[in-house]
């Protein structure tokens, strides 16, 4: 960024003119201060882009804390223990693969399209492409994914199945779709050197596809192939609600999902120092400003839109279903946040809570039981976000967000044809063949080996007295009378734990 | 910013006069400075907006805060209500923020009493304003609608609650924040044209008045007019305490709201870019974010311990939810002064602020006021408790400071100011009450008359989880089977048939 | 750092030379505007930095609610209040203590190695050494070292007592220790202008000896002295365990810490614009963000190793157990969180879950009660942190972010000599004994004034509804009905509270 400060001595001193005695000297002179300033500059940019992009990491990263109380809260009390444990692995294996190879086969250019091959274990970084903060904010990402996938079959998972599934999730599937769609390799990226997919490549900013729709599609074959909980649809086939045994910590993740999601979208711009014409008061920044609005309007038009049709559904004012047509609307957003309008985000939170509401009722029908709603949710939430960002995206914005190749196409209703909304066709496609491809026959696999679903005994008696060591609630105090209190909580447990 | 450096080739043509091509010298060297101030006001807009889109994104913790706070502080068998309330702040205020409350509020150029551009974002960005400065704004908007809905908690119609609840967040906190923080508000101190009230204008730099305060009061008369909770008097008027549910949820908003305070107070310069040169190099704009994150964060420390200490004496016990209470109180009442004062004078007055609190809450029960979370007597009594503070404590050189390009302003009495700027927190608070009152209260008893405000006894005695919102919160003890009919559970929750499961299980467990 | 900027007129009117008409006038000119923008950046140096500092100060205050849910969710329902009151405390007390003498105590230069003696209650702030931020960050380690001691304890202490210790703690023990290894004039600070203990001084970069074993021997004194808590240990010595009441709180608080952390570990360098060589992508920015990395590395190995030791030591997946490994692996990194490469950070975290499950058999053995193995998790892994930073920090790294200084000692396995590890085996041994020396005896004192440990009867029944006001969780919704609901809980309250 520091060409326009380029300041050479042999010119300078030819303006100088002979007569000037060392006028070499004085030009020097004169530029050796300019190298300086610039160099500043260079520093100066570097530490803030670093700063606004470590602590989007961190907020990225209390949404794993989100997820865990969201889950936690939507099963049920006999469950927690297991599910709160998945969660806290995600990230901590999840930290691991990414470093060892993740961030490698995502990230690790120069490389194919197909695939990255360099960085493993972090070697050779940090370089002038990639320094340490985004490979965290990376894995912050990485982890969501696998978060997501986990509530689709909590209840009913071993908790082996669980950690085979979770480790190839974000240590191979995931990281090879970032590469296709964020790297600069990719061969539906955007940002790709070379030429583009539709020559406009796929605009999906912060990943509704690539984060959201691989998480739900995992879940979706992980819970088709193990089925529904014992009793979430009785003989006649009726769905039963199994509600989740604590509100407040699904109000509680929830909102904490949300504080993170500030991390999520505007972060995504990794870099905040980079004016569209240096020295006007709009730049990167307010771009990184307005995609917060848009995440923000998003998921509010979707929690109102929840609220009120859940009522007209239910009779019922519903806090557990108005927070998830939150997520589903900033599950939304999440691909278009930075090129699309205020105004826009408003409609794509609109469809999106109906979207989040037909899934639903299409997986009562189906007999699909997902006790967090997150294939629904992310799936088909975020594919709609993928579609929408087709349909809304500004040329304005298109060009400041992905510059260097001017005349891009942008949205369909903004009159910019129907090549972005190609390529984001073939990407939900695509996507969902590699998940398809990759996780289901994991699934199967694990399915046909037993290891998969857990026996009815355990179910019945919730996998925390016969695998976790314990009820996650002790509201007696004497230790004694856990058994007891395991009776009380779950007469069919109580042979298993004494 | 760029101004000292602005380099003209006319400037510096004459002066290289003898050299060869001077101009091409001058225009080389100074297009060269260009560039440089250029790249210097980018940095500046960098580091101001990741500042305040970072404190942005604190505040809006403080709603999780709230939603954490109420829901641990009501009964079990309202959380659903209470929590769905507080989403929907966040949520339809958002919307209704966007679409014209950011507008009523600083859309200048505009009269002293409310703006008028911006509506819907429209022209947005502008050179005055970005869209991070719309989101933080948003922020505290939706922290003056959480403050009322604790007021109010337990007993209001839902519908009620969707109705008061767009309409303080889309018009009555506007206009005041108009007031007293847009350049054009009549009464603020950061008025741009015109002369200042009193030649002084109202420092309330976060908002003790313009959010504490309005919220403070509104759930006032939301609460006086629906009267209080069944079984909050008895017969004899004796008070009986309804315990919240969840002593580890009022921690845990308590501990939120504290972490979101530091958004709120130190954000509100909304830049940290900025040299005061008055110090030396070391000292600017970010000494006194830096302060003010300090005086804030002694004040709630001094008004906890002090409530601590006080309700052990009056009450006899160490109450942590007390404590968590005389906290919040401390921290609304220096959120008006805590750029201008001293760290030493916000704990001298904090103090008292603490003792506010105790009297409120004394005076309240005396007059049969139930107000579950203290709402009132807190965000209302602490807040007003702290715009006087300013008045009073406001030190010259911090005033000149934060508000420049107006030299010597009044300042806090006790430092040798004058009374002006106490005149003017005065004439802050009287405005505020009154407004709230004409806006709010009219309201709250129009739904009162239509039936729309109170839930039925019914309604409240069996919880309104059960009634309205689909269910109880919690589910500890699992029977899946009948745990979809609403009328199998109630019975296990209502202390009715609690003994059920003790005398099967009793005599199994010795 | 705006040095190089500076610009003599003189010089560079000589340069011009005699001939240039007033070439005086010129060179002022353009050396006036240079000065202009050596000003500004020294601006934005501030700026930004400070902006770093807070945010990093935010997060580590963050902690502190992570103590206190972590806390509350580790002990019996009816002591909840107490210990959340404990940690709220921290906070408060700290927060007056630290500005009225604390900081002056540990950061008061100019001043002799033991202790510092300026800016008791900010006089003078702030100084060009010292910004009103640096307080804040200080003040929010001040509280997390009590926050630790307060769980050693947890259960039978009477409130008094924490109140004294607390305020001893964090107003005068913690600030001298922090005096000796973090300001410049500390006798062991490696930041020491004068000559270095052993030539090298001690790397305690974020301190998992100054916070950390602080907190946890102190811990250890207070549960030592007081004795396990009644039915902790039966009549046989069997341990019992006496489990938390809440896991979603264990979890919570956790995942809150480990968010914390990220203000704790890399905002340790409370500077993040300050570059290793102008003008490259290299610099502080990168050094903070290889801490983030080293720090998740270390808590996730930890985390995994815990996870399948626990499970074949006891044949569960306890999450819990899982969540306080995290912690020892955090707690151990933090010494050498900047100073040593990602890979170490693995053994680091490895080696920490053994210690700590090490550590808890030996105080089973040993009968010694910790209802959150604060001693054993803090105080064990801390140590071994110390001892870690002496064996694996990298030459490279130690002179990027101990500058000034250049052929320090480093690693022992990373060919840097012993001298480090003295240093560091000092700084061992000195904290045990000056945490021995203080609170030793105050434990000690307030346990035969028989003001540190509760009665019998209290403990029986629970402080929350003998001392503080009522029990912490009403799921009855009749108010009329608490006194059944509390007699449920525990009988031989019942007369207490009615």
């Amino acid at each position: 960024m520091a060409a326009s400060l380029s300041c050479s001595s042999e010119q300078l001193a030819s303006l100088f003119g002979p007569n000037t005695t060392n006028a070499a000297a004085a030009a020097e002179y004169i530029c050796g201060q300019f190298s300086t300033v610039s160099n500043k500059f260079v520093d100066t940019a570097y530490a803030v882009d670093s700063t606004y992009l470590l602590f989007s990491a961190y907020l990225v990263f209390s949404m794993q804390l989100g997820f865990a109380m969201l889950c936690a809260g939507s099963v049920r009390a006999k469950n927690t223990m297991n599910i709160m444990l998945t969660n806290v692995l995600d990230a901590a294996a999840g930290g691991l693969f990414y470093y060892l190879f993740g961030f490698a086969f995502a990230f690790g250019t120069p490389s194919n399209g197909f695939i990255g091959r360099h960085f493993f274990g972090l070697k050779e970084m940090p370089s002038s492409s990639y320094d340490y903060s985004y490979f965290l904010y990376q894995w912050a990402f990485a982890i969501a994914a696998a978060g997501i996938t986990s509530g689709s079959i909590a209840e009913r998972t071993q908790f082996v199945a669980y950690l085979i599934y979770s480790s190839f999730l974000t240590g191979f599937v995931y990281p090879v779709v970032s590469h296709w769609f964020w790297s600069a390799d990719g061969w539906a990226s955007a940002f790709n050197t070379g030429n583009l997919l539709f020559g406009s490549g796929v605009i999906d900013f912060a990943g509704s596809g690539v984060v959201h729709m691989v998480g739900g599609i995992a879940g979706l074959y992980g819970a088709l192939i193990e089925g529904p909980r014992i009793g979430r649809f009785d003989h006649s086939g009726r769905a039963i609600a199994l509600r989740g045994h604590s509100a407040s910590l699904v109000v509680l993740g929830t909102f904490l999902l949300w504080f993170g999601w500030y991390g999520f979208n505007p972060g995504s711009f990794a870099k905040i120092l980079s004016p569209y014409t240096s020295g006007n008061y709009y730049g990167q920044w307010s771009a990184v400003g307005r995609t917060a609005v848009t995440t923000t309007l998003a998921g509010c038009t979707a929690a109102l839109t929840t609220l009120f049709g859940k009522r007209i559904l239910s009779g019922h004012w519903n806090v557990t279903d108005v927070c998830n047509g939150l997520l589903g609307g900033f599950a939304a957003i999440t691909a278009g946040c930075s090129v699309v309008e205020p105004w826009a985000a408003v409609i794509c939170g609109f469809v999106a809570a109906l979207v989040l509401i037909g899934c639903n009722k299409l997986a009562e029908k189906v007999k699909f039981d997902d006790p967090l709603e997150a294939a629904q949710l992310h799936g088909g939430c975020g594919t709609w976000g993928v579609i929408f960002t087709a349909l809304f995206a500004t040329e304005k914005y298109v060009n400041e967000v992905y510059p260097g190749k001017p005349g891009r196409p942008y949205g369909l209703f903004m009159g910019g044809g129907g090549r972005l909304l190609a390529a984001h066709i073939i990407q939900i496609l695509v996507i969902i063949g590699w998940v398809t491809a990759t996780m289901g026959p994991l699934f199967y696999a694990l399915h046909k080996l037993n290891l998969l679903r857990i026996s009815e005994d355990d179910e019945m008696a919730g996998m925390d007295l016969t695998r976790h060591g314990g009820f996650a609630y002790v509201y007696e105090d004497d230790a004694h009378k856990n058994g007891l209190q395991m009776r009380r909580i779950e007469p069919s447990a109580s042979p298993n734990t004494l | 910013m760029a101004d000292p450096l602005n380099c003209t080739a006319s400037d510096l043509l004459p002066i290289l006069g003898g050299a060869a091509n001077a101009t091409a010298v001058a225009t080389f060297i100074c297009s060269r400075f260009e560039a440089v101030s250029a790249k210097l006001s980018d940095a500046t807009y960098a580091i101001d907006n990741t500042y305040l889109l970072f404190s942005a994104y604190l505040v809006f913790a403080m709603q999780l805060g709230f939603a954490m706070l109420c829901a641990g502080s009501v009964r079990a068998k309202n959380t659903m209500n209470i929590m769905l309330t507080n989403v929907l702040d966040a949520a339809a205020g958002g919307l209704s923020y966007y679409l014209f409350g950011y507008a009523f509020a600083f859309g200048g150029p505009s009269n002293g009493f409310i703006g008028k551009h911006f509506f819907g974002l429209k022209e947005f960005p502008s050179l005055s304003a970005d869209y991070s400065f719309f989101l933080y704004q948003w922020a505290f908007a939706i922290a003056a609608a959480g403050i009322t809905s604790g007021s109010i908690a337990e007993r209001t119609q839902f519908v009620a609650y969707l109705i008061y609840s767009s309409f303080l967040t889309g018009f009555v906190y506007p206009i005041v924040s108009h007031w007293f923080w847009s350049g054009d508000g009549w009464a603020g101190a950061a008025k741009s044209r015109g002369d200042l009230l009193f030649g002084s204008g109202v420092i309330d730099f976060a908002g003790s008045g313009v959010v504490h305060m309005v919220g403070g009061i509104a759930g006032l008369w939301g609460a006086l007019i629906e009267g209080p909770r069944i079984g909050r008097f008895d017969r004899s008027g004796r008070s009986v305490a309804l315990r919240g549910h969840s002593a580890s949820l009022v921690v845990l908003g308590s501990f939120l709201l504290w972490f979101g305070w530091y958004g709120f107070n130190p954000g509100s310069f909304w830049t940290i870019l900025k040299s005061y040169g008055t110090r030396g190099p070391y000292y600017g704009q970010w000494s006194a974010v830096g302060r003010t994150a300090v005086t804030t964060t002694l004040a709630g420390s001094t008004a906890a311990l002090t409530t601590l200490f006080g309700k052990r004496f009056l009450v006899g016990h160490w109450n942590v939810i007390d404590v968590c209470n005389g906290l919040l109180g401390g921290f609304a009442a220096i959120t008006s002064g805590c750029a201008v004062v001293e760290p030493w004078a916000a704990i001298i007055w904090v103090l008292w602020a603490s003792w506010v609190l105790i009297g409120f809450n004394k005076l309240a029960e005396k007059l049969k006021y139930d107000d579950p979370l203290e709402a009132a007597q807190l965000h209302g009594g602490c807040g007003a408790w702290g715009v006087l503070f300013t008045g009073l404590f406001a030190k010259k050189a911090y005033v000149n400071e934060v508000y420049p390009d107006r030299p010597n302003r009044p300042y806090g009495l006790f430092m040798g100011g004058g009374g002006k700027l106490l005149a003017a927190q005065i004439i802050q608070i009287l405005v505020i009450v009154g407004w709230v009152t004409a806006t709010m209260a009219p309201l709250f008893l129009a739904l009162h008359k239509l039936k729309l405000l109170r839930v039925s006894s019914e309604d409240e005695m069996a919880g309104m989880d059960m009634t309205r919102h689909g269910g109880m919160a919690y589910i500890y003890h699992d029977q899946d089977d009948h745990s979809n009919l609403p009328q199998f559970r109630m019975n296990r929750i209502e202390p009715r048939d609690t003994p059920t499961p003790q005398p099967f299980s009793q005599p199994r467990s010795v």
